[in-house]
């Protein structure tokens, strides 16, 4: 068959749609696109349970990115490993075909590798790896649709996943980005504010306990950007921790019922 | 409840567990035989079934479909290709099945299920012997340009029955597609219809369209016992009765295709021929749902343009 | 990178650190001594060589003339691509070095570019050559060909030699074309026509290591297999911070890193002006040879 | 019938000693189906009786009648680093299957109640594609039917199809391919399998056997496969009350285009009177290569 | 000339560190105790003898078209009719009675694996180590579970060669109070051609309260002073505690000025091993007094200057004995 693609269509178009001026994300004001302020999250959704076939599953909807996160195990581990008595995590990041605007290509990309690397170090220290020696706890994701802030949604996902599923956690880890446009700050970035920021910060931590598990910085920030950034992204993080608590309160009380 | 009684219940619940694993069929026959299966359903009965279209704003298509615990999740991305010298005025469909790693614990990253092929050449042949979308309906330009519609079908959740709920997620993303306002240029070059118009001088606009639709494909997969039949397996009873029998129809219960990869049981002509009705009946139940669900997503569009 | 350590090692070396005496007669902040070669490969546009202790890597940058995008008309692209060679490890060779090799890339990316590349260190709009049509396309290519602890680092001292030993030909637009067209153009092929690069706002990074309770600069590979913690900061000469990546599992009280993001910029000032310092000496090299 | 196989099997690794080049194996392992009157179920006319009434038949690009199937050969044992092979032929569309095993398998797929069985399908050119994993998956859940498994846990089975020429029915080709193969690698087998392809018209007439321009013409076609000879064994004690022969139910049934409910019966009872006949012929083909066998072992 | 690299270091030099080297390089090519320039040969270099017929070709030679060539690149020792080239850089080959620091790589039945840098992992028996307490006995099962107790994957230790077999395995022992787990210091590896076979490999340097192991395989092992610390092995020999020294409780209580000189020493070993020099006992002592006399810091022992003043001042020792001669 001669079929052959000529052009994108949705690429270009979609891609000049969203390459703007910060003035046009944020009215003077102080109002971004979506109407919220720029100290604002998306409003999210969390569920457990989400995926009956797997150990432990969580679904979270954060404004237009949607992720679903399945944990598997402990269960005997893949390949013969060198001795060791702590358990191994593996984690796995894909996008949906139609998580973008633009159709995904099957196969692992470069970034869903990155984002699986990121997952692991992210959750790493927050799960007893001691609990479970010899044996493997897998951690899948799949981010149905990108609507900025895809990993932190993952790691919270994840960790929400790993609870629902009864690994043993030190605490639960919570993430958000933060993306700065020039000296704008704004909470939990959408797809169009993480293309036109000029730096962002991702954080994820273990909010009880006060422990950073992950952190990423890209951009030139000023050391009174930085600390104010980071200051509202752990601020964001203890609220959504709380909120991911109340999420698996709820859905133990529901068993229960 | 009293601590003694409690522990017992407890007990009996590792017992029955222990049965559960050690004596898979005996527990499955033990069920079949009060006339009931593991989940607590009637014997001839499917489960639940949910249709919800347009879950995806990315997508020109979506549909998500629960099948008890089966969840697919299918989305229609549309590109402009170059039609072929033999058919000018078609596009095409490109259906792929993926199994995530997320949906089942058998699935790992970047290997193929096996069972990921064999639902993607079902869905084809059930699109194409069904007729379901004429594919001159995705024309654009004839010999010019015409859309390329990639439905991807994703499996969230995998609990049985798989080809039956990806189809309906297909058949409903299909339902769902909305293809988009275009304008074209005289030497087919196909330009979002919001762009400017001043600079191509011969623009031609084309109105933004849902597809006709022609009869809807749907399988049932039975799973047999040699004297059970069990349509809308789980995953554990298919597991148990290693034996399925997938009947492709169209919600009138006209039969397009019967597919029973090899398996325990033999299936005799009166089995097939109890398939066949189990199908038919089947086929009412879906269509219901079915349009229910379509319709009220097109009620939406409507509002929406009002 | 597995070091066997024996558990009397492992205690001795963290001993040490929390004694502030490492196993090498450094302290807590000290770099090994570092060489600088440059233009050590002559058909790219830049490339040097750094080895810091045991580590030696090589960078290199290619220069290509390419289409800008579309959604960037006025900006050119740089691609950073790390490999780590299976002569610093055998277990680099085949995939083994993928992950490494991901992680480094995407860390030195991030650094430079933020992570839409757009980044403050490198100035994608000089590499414009007619806006919409024409611009530079850099591919940075770093090879590990042997590691002893603090790639990320090294690597970054390399990118920031290569740059500034990069020359990009000065390109002649022959026809100025209509909209819609290809432009004509000529590379000058006179090696005295290259423009340098200006790599003053390209910034290093410093990867702090926690060990024990304490923190340390420039782990040597064993130490590295100690870490519970590790922060890699970016900090360019005006002081402020570029870029920040952990690794390691164990969680950081926000308070200890407030602590180690000041240490990093302490630490910055002296390794830049080393790094300048070094390059200026490997260019004055270069040149007697000549 | 168990005993039967190990029998032979240790008969092959006797023939092996006797340094028997195959091209001469090849010829006294061989049987030819010739389609002589007796064999096959002809009928004078064109006019074919359906359930709908008469309907006028199209003639065959081959001269066949509707109801007859193209000559079949099957030469056993012809690859020598293979435990067990087979070719398989209807006239153009040509099937060689090998069956390696049962051999040790490490690692996650091992089972230890039973053996594992992989088809690997490989097609006559180019890579293999989801239409031939498809065909993998078929024929794996097909042989597993026949396979007896659990008499070899902890190891694996592979049967290798390589498609030589493919003019219609690869697929029925490749099972009736595969049997043999696994009957001369001397793997225990419960019994053996027929496979069959037929084709139906707009008008309901069956066609055996089609080749591909017939596949591709006619409204749809069923590759169908049943048990290769009544056996009890197959039959469970609990269904004997039903009236149907119930020996004969379907192992396999794959169609393609559409296959109304009573075109689909239709083959269905067509297709099982020919399985007959393809059975007959594997059995005889098997019985003589036997005898072959016994004649070397004799002399 | 190059800038000098060796094995985990690195040392970029100005021009005049360059030329200082190189003067000193000549100047120890030329003193006394080197190999004449004639006896070097390089693979397929014909190698001269007197009569072909009566030499005896050993290790490092081949016959081809009735000449004697070398197959390995080193230097030409006769010994009688014995013919052999001694390669210059080669891993270490264990002979018996060597004493060696090796570190465990695997723990298997009834025998450990050891890395001790030779062409594969050599094997320490169960049979071959002391068990706890000292008491000679059969081994029983209870001990072959109990193996990780003694040594795990990563311990290092030192041992003796016990014997090399034709096909080249080697087995060590560890059955001497003075061998087993090592503890309370760290490690430097030298190429091995750099250790010469001594009478005593185990150094106890007063001065610095610390202990060091000069393993024949080029594994260098420095170590605060056993006597320094709370458990004897004497002792424990008389009172029949424990055989092996188990020293793992007492690393805390490395003083900073021990640990200093721990450091210090194995710089200097660092620093011998990167210009070639051999490693003996006094030239490691003689490389660390040099350094405190200097007033040179621990750390910058690796430096470039330092590295050209030992050099320096070797060559003026080696010519200075030249003239005393």
């Amino acid at each position: 068959m001669a079929a052959s693609r000529v052009s994108s269509y949705s690429l270009e178009s979609q891609r000049v749609s969203l390459a703007r001026g910060s003035s046009a994300l944020i009215s003077p004001e102080g109002v971004r696109e979506d109407g919220r302020s720029p100290h604002e999250c998306r409003p999210a959704f969390l569920q457990t349970g989400a995926v009956n076939a797997a150990a432990g599953s969580a679904y979270a909807e954060f404004g237009q990115t949607k992720v679903i996160v399945s944990v598997f195990g402990p269960r005997e581990s893949k390949k013969a490993q060198a001795y060791s008595d702590i358990g191994r995590l593996n984690c796995n990041v894909s996008f949906a075909t139609f998580a973008g605007s633009v159709r995904g290509k099957a196969g692992q990309s470069t970034e869903e590798k990155e984002y699986s690397q990121m997952l692991y170090k992210g959750l790493e220290g927050a799960v007893a790896l001691h609990t479970f020696p010899k044996t493997t706890v897998d951690v899948f994701a799949l981010i149905l649709q990108s609507g900025g802030g895809d990993l932190p949604v993952v790691l919270s996902c994840a960790s929400l996943a790993l609870a629902d599923a009864g690994i043993v956690m030190y605490d639960l880890v919570s993430a958000i980005s933060l993306s700065r446009l020039d000296t704008n700050l704004l909470l939990d970035a959408t797809l169009g504010e993480e293309i036109n920021q000029d730096g962002s910060l991702m954080l994820a931590c273990m909010a009880s306990r006060n422990e950073v598990t992950q952190l990423l910085l890209t951009g030139e920030w000023s050391q009174a950007n930085l600390s104010e950034g980071l200051k509202l992204c752990l601020d964001a993080c203890t609220k959504l921790a709380g909120l991911m608590r109340s999420t698996l309160k709820e859905s133990t009380s529901n068993i229960e019922d | 409840m009293t601590e003694h009684e409690h522990a017992a219940s407890v007990g009996e619940d590792v017992e029955l567990e222990a049965f559960r694993r050690l004596y898979p069929l005996e527990f499955l026959e033990k069920f079949l035989k009060d006339g009931v299966r593991p989940d607590g359903r009637p014997l001839g009965r499917a489960r639940s079934t949910l249709i919800s279209v347009g879950s995806l704003p990315h997508a020109e298509g979506s549909a998500m479909v629960k099948l008890g615990n089966t969840t697919m999740l299918a989305g229609v991305k549309l590109e402009v290709m170059t039609p072929s010298v033999d058919f000018p005025d078609e596009g095409r469909i490109v259906v792929d099945f993926q199994m995530p790693a997320i949906c089942s614990p058998h699935v790992r990253p970047g290997r193929q299920s096996e069972l990921e092929p064999v639902v993607s050449e079902q869905i084809r042949n059930a699109l194409s012997s069904s007729m379901m979308v004429d594919l001159r309906e995705l024309n654009i330009a004839p010999g010019k340009a015409a859309w390329m519609a990639y439905l991807d079908v994703y499996c969230l959740d995998s609990d049985g029955s798989l080809l039956d709920a990806a189809l309906l997620a297909t058949a409903a993303a299909l339902a769902d597609l909305k293809l988009p306002e275009v304008a074209v240029t005289d030497d087919g070059k196909v330009l979002p219809a919001s762009s400017d118009v001043q600079e191509h001088r011969s623009l031609k606009n084309i109105q933004s369209k849902r597809l006709k639709l022609g009869k809807i494909p749907m399988a049932l997969t039975c799973a047999v016992h040699p004297k059970y039949i069990l349509p809308d397996p789980t995953a554990e009873e298919e597991a148990i009765l290693k034996t399925t029998i997938t009947v492709l129809t169209d919600f009138s219960g006209q039969l397009f295709s019967l597919y029973k990869p090899g398996g325990e049981v033999l299936a005799s002509t009166s089995t097939v021929q109890d398939c066949f009705a189990l199908a038919k009946y089947r086929g009412k139940e879906l269509q219901k749902i079915f349009n229910n669900a379509v319709i009220d997503a097109e009620a939406d569009d409507a509002m929406v343009e009002d | 990178m597995v070091v066997g350590l024996s558990a009397a090692e492992r205690r001795y070396l963290t001993d040490g650190i929390a004694q502030g005496l490492r196993n090498d007669g450094r302290g807590l902040y000290d770099f090994r001594a570092f060489s600088v070669e440059l233009a050590i490969i002559p058909q790219a546009n830049g490339s040097a060589r750094v080895r810091l202790g045991a580590t030696d890597v090589i960078t290199s940058v290619k220069a290509e003339l390419g289409r800008p995008q579309a959604s960037r008309p006025s900006q050119g692209r740089v691609e950073i691509n790390i490999e780590c060679s299976s002569t610093a490890a055998p277990q680099f060779e085949g995939r083994g070095g993928e992950d490494l090799s991901l992680e480094l890339s995407r860390a030195l990316y991030r650094s430079l570019l933020c992570n839409n590349g757009t980044g403050p260190a490198i100035d994608l709009s000089a590499l414009t050559v007619i806006e919409g049509k024409l611009c530079w396309n850099l591919f940075i290519d770093g090879l590990v060909l042997s590691s002893d602890g603090n790639l990320l680092d090294v690597l970054a001292i390399a990118v920031k030699a290569a740059l500034s030993n990069t020359g990009i030909p000065k390109v002649e637009v022959t026809s100025a074309a209509a909209a819609e067209q290809e432009a004509d153009f000529e590379i000058s092929d006179n090696p005295d026509d290259f423009s340098g690069f200006d790599v003053s706002h390209v910034p290093v990074i410093i990867t702090l290591t926690k060990v024990g309770r304490t923190y340390i600069v420039d782990a040597t590979e064993e130490e590295e297999s100690q870490m519970s913690s590790a922060i890699s900061i970016a900090v360019n000469s005006a002081g402020h911070v570029c870029g920040i990546t952990k690794r390691g599992g164990a969680g950081l009280d926000p308070s200890v890193l407030l602590d180690m993001i000041s240490v990093a910029k302490e630490v910055s000032k002296s390794l830049l002006s080393t790094v300048d310092a070094e390059i200026m000496a490997a260019e004055s090299r270069g040149d007697d040879q000549m | 019938m168990i005993e039967l196989l190990k029998q032979k099997k240790k008969r092959t690794n006797g023939i092996k000693h006797c340094e028997i080049g195959w091209q001469s194996k090849l010829l006294s392992n061989s049987t030819y189906y010739r389609p002589c009157e007796s064999q096959v179920l002809r009928l004078d006319t064109t006019i074919f009786e359906t359930s709908r009434g008469t309907r006028m038949v199209h003639d065959r690009p081959d001269g066949r009648n509707p109801n007859q199937l193209r000559p079949l050969v099957c030469a056993r044992g012809l690859l020598h680093r293979a435990d067990g092979s087979a070719r398989w032929s209807q006239d153009n569309t040509i099937v060689i299957a090998a069956v390696y095993g049962p051999k040790a398998i490490s690692g996650r797929r091992e089972n230890p109640a039973r053996a594992v069985l992989e088809v690997i399908w490989k097609p006559k050119m180019g890579m293999a594609g989801p239409s031939e994993r498809e065909a993998e998956f078929i024929l794996k859940r097909t042989l597993e039917y026949i396979v007896l498994t659990a008499m070899h846990p902890n190891t694996a089975i592979s049967v290798i199809i390589q498609v030589v020429s493919d003019d219609g029915g690869a697929l029925s080709c490749a099972m009736n391919a595969a049997c043999s193969a696994l009957v001369d690698a001397g793997i225990p087998l419960k019994g053996l399998i027929a496979a069959v392809t037929c084709a139906v018209d707009k008008d309901g007439v069956i066609y055996l056997d089609p080749i591909n321009k017939e596949e591709k013409e006619f409204h749809g076609h069923a590759c169908l496969v049943f048990p290769g000879k009544p056996m009890s064994s197959f039959a469970p004690a609990g269904l004997a009350l039903d009236s149907e022969p119930i020996e004969r139910g379907i192992v396999t049934s794959v169609t393609k285009g559409i296959l109304s409910a009573e075109d689909y019966l239709n083959c269905l009872e067509r297709s099982r009177a020919a399985s007959v006949k393809i059975a007959e012929f594997a059995r005889s083909s098997l019985e003589k290569a036997q005898r072959g066998v016994e004649l070397v072992v004799a002399s | 000339m190059e800038d000098v690299s060796s094995r985990g270091l690195h040392f970029q030099l100005s021009d005049s560190q360059r030329n200082r080297l190189r003067k000193s390089r000549e100047l120890l090519r030329e003193a006394p105790g080197n190999y004449h320039p004639s006896a070097f040969v390089n693979i397929a270099d014909p190698i001269h003898v007197e009569n072909e017929a009566t030499v005896l070709k050993g290790h490092g030679t081949q016959v081809l078209d009735g000449q004697l060539l070398a197959t390995l690149s080193g230097v030409v020792e006769r010994v009688d009719q014995l013919v052999t080239v001694k390669p210059l850089r080669c891993r270490y080959n264990a002979e018996t009675g060597d004493v060696v620091v090796g570190r465990i790589t695997e723990v298997g039945t009834k025998r450990w694996k050891v890395d001790i840098n030779f062409r594969q992992d050599v094997h320490l028996m169960l049979s071959a180590v002391n068990l706890p307490g000292g008491i000679q006995r059969r081994r029983t099962v209870i001990d072959e579970l109990n193996m990780r107790s003694l040594f795990e994957e990563n311990d290092l230790i030192s041992a003796e060669v016990q014997s090399v077999h034709s096909d080249g395995s080697v087995h060590l022992h560890t059955r001497s109070l003075k061998y087993g787990k090592l503890t309370n210091g760290q490690l430097v590896k030298v190429p091995p051609y750099l250790v010469k076979r001594l009478k005593q490999h185990f150094h106890n340097l007063k001065s610095c309260a610390v202990d060091m192991i000069i393993g024949c395989n080029g594994y260098i092992w420095i170590c605060a002073a056993v006597d320094s610390l709370p458990s004897n092995p004497e002792i424990e020999k008389i009172t029949g505690d424990s055989g092996a020294p188990e020293m793992d409780s007492c690393n805390e209580s490395i003083s900073l000025k021990v640990r200093e000189n721990i450091c210090r020493l194995a710089n200097s070993i660092r620093v011998l091993s990167a210009l070639g020099f051999l490693i003996y006992p006094d030239t490691i002592i003689d490389t660390f007094d040099a350094s405190i006399s200097k007033g040179v810091a621990i750390k910058d022992m690796l430096g470039a200057e330092f590295l050209v003043m030992i050099a320096e001042r070797e060559a003026s020792r080696r010519t200075k004995n030249n003239y005393m001669l």
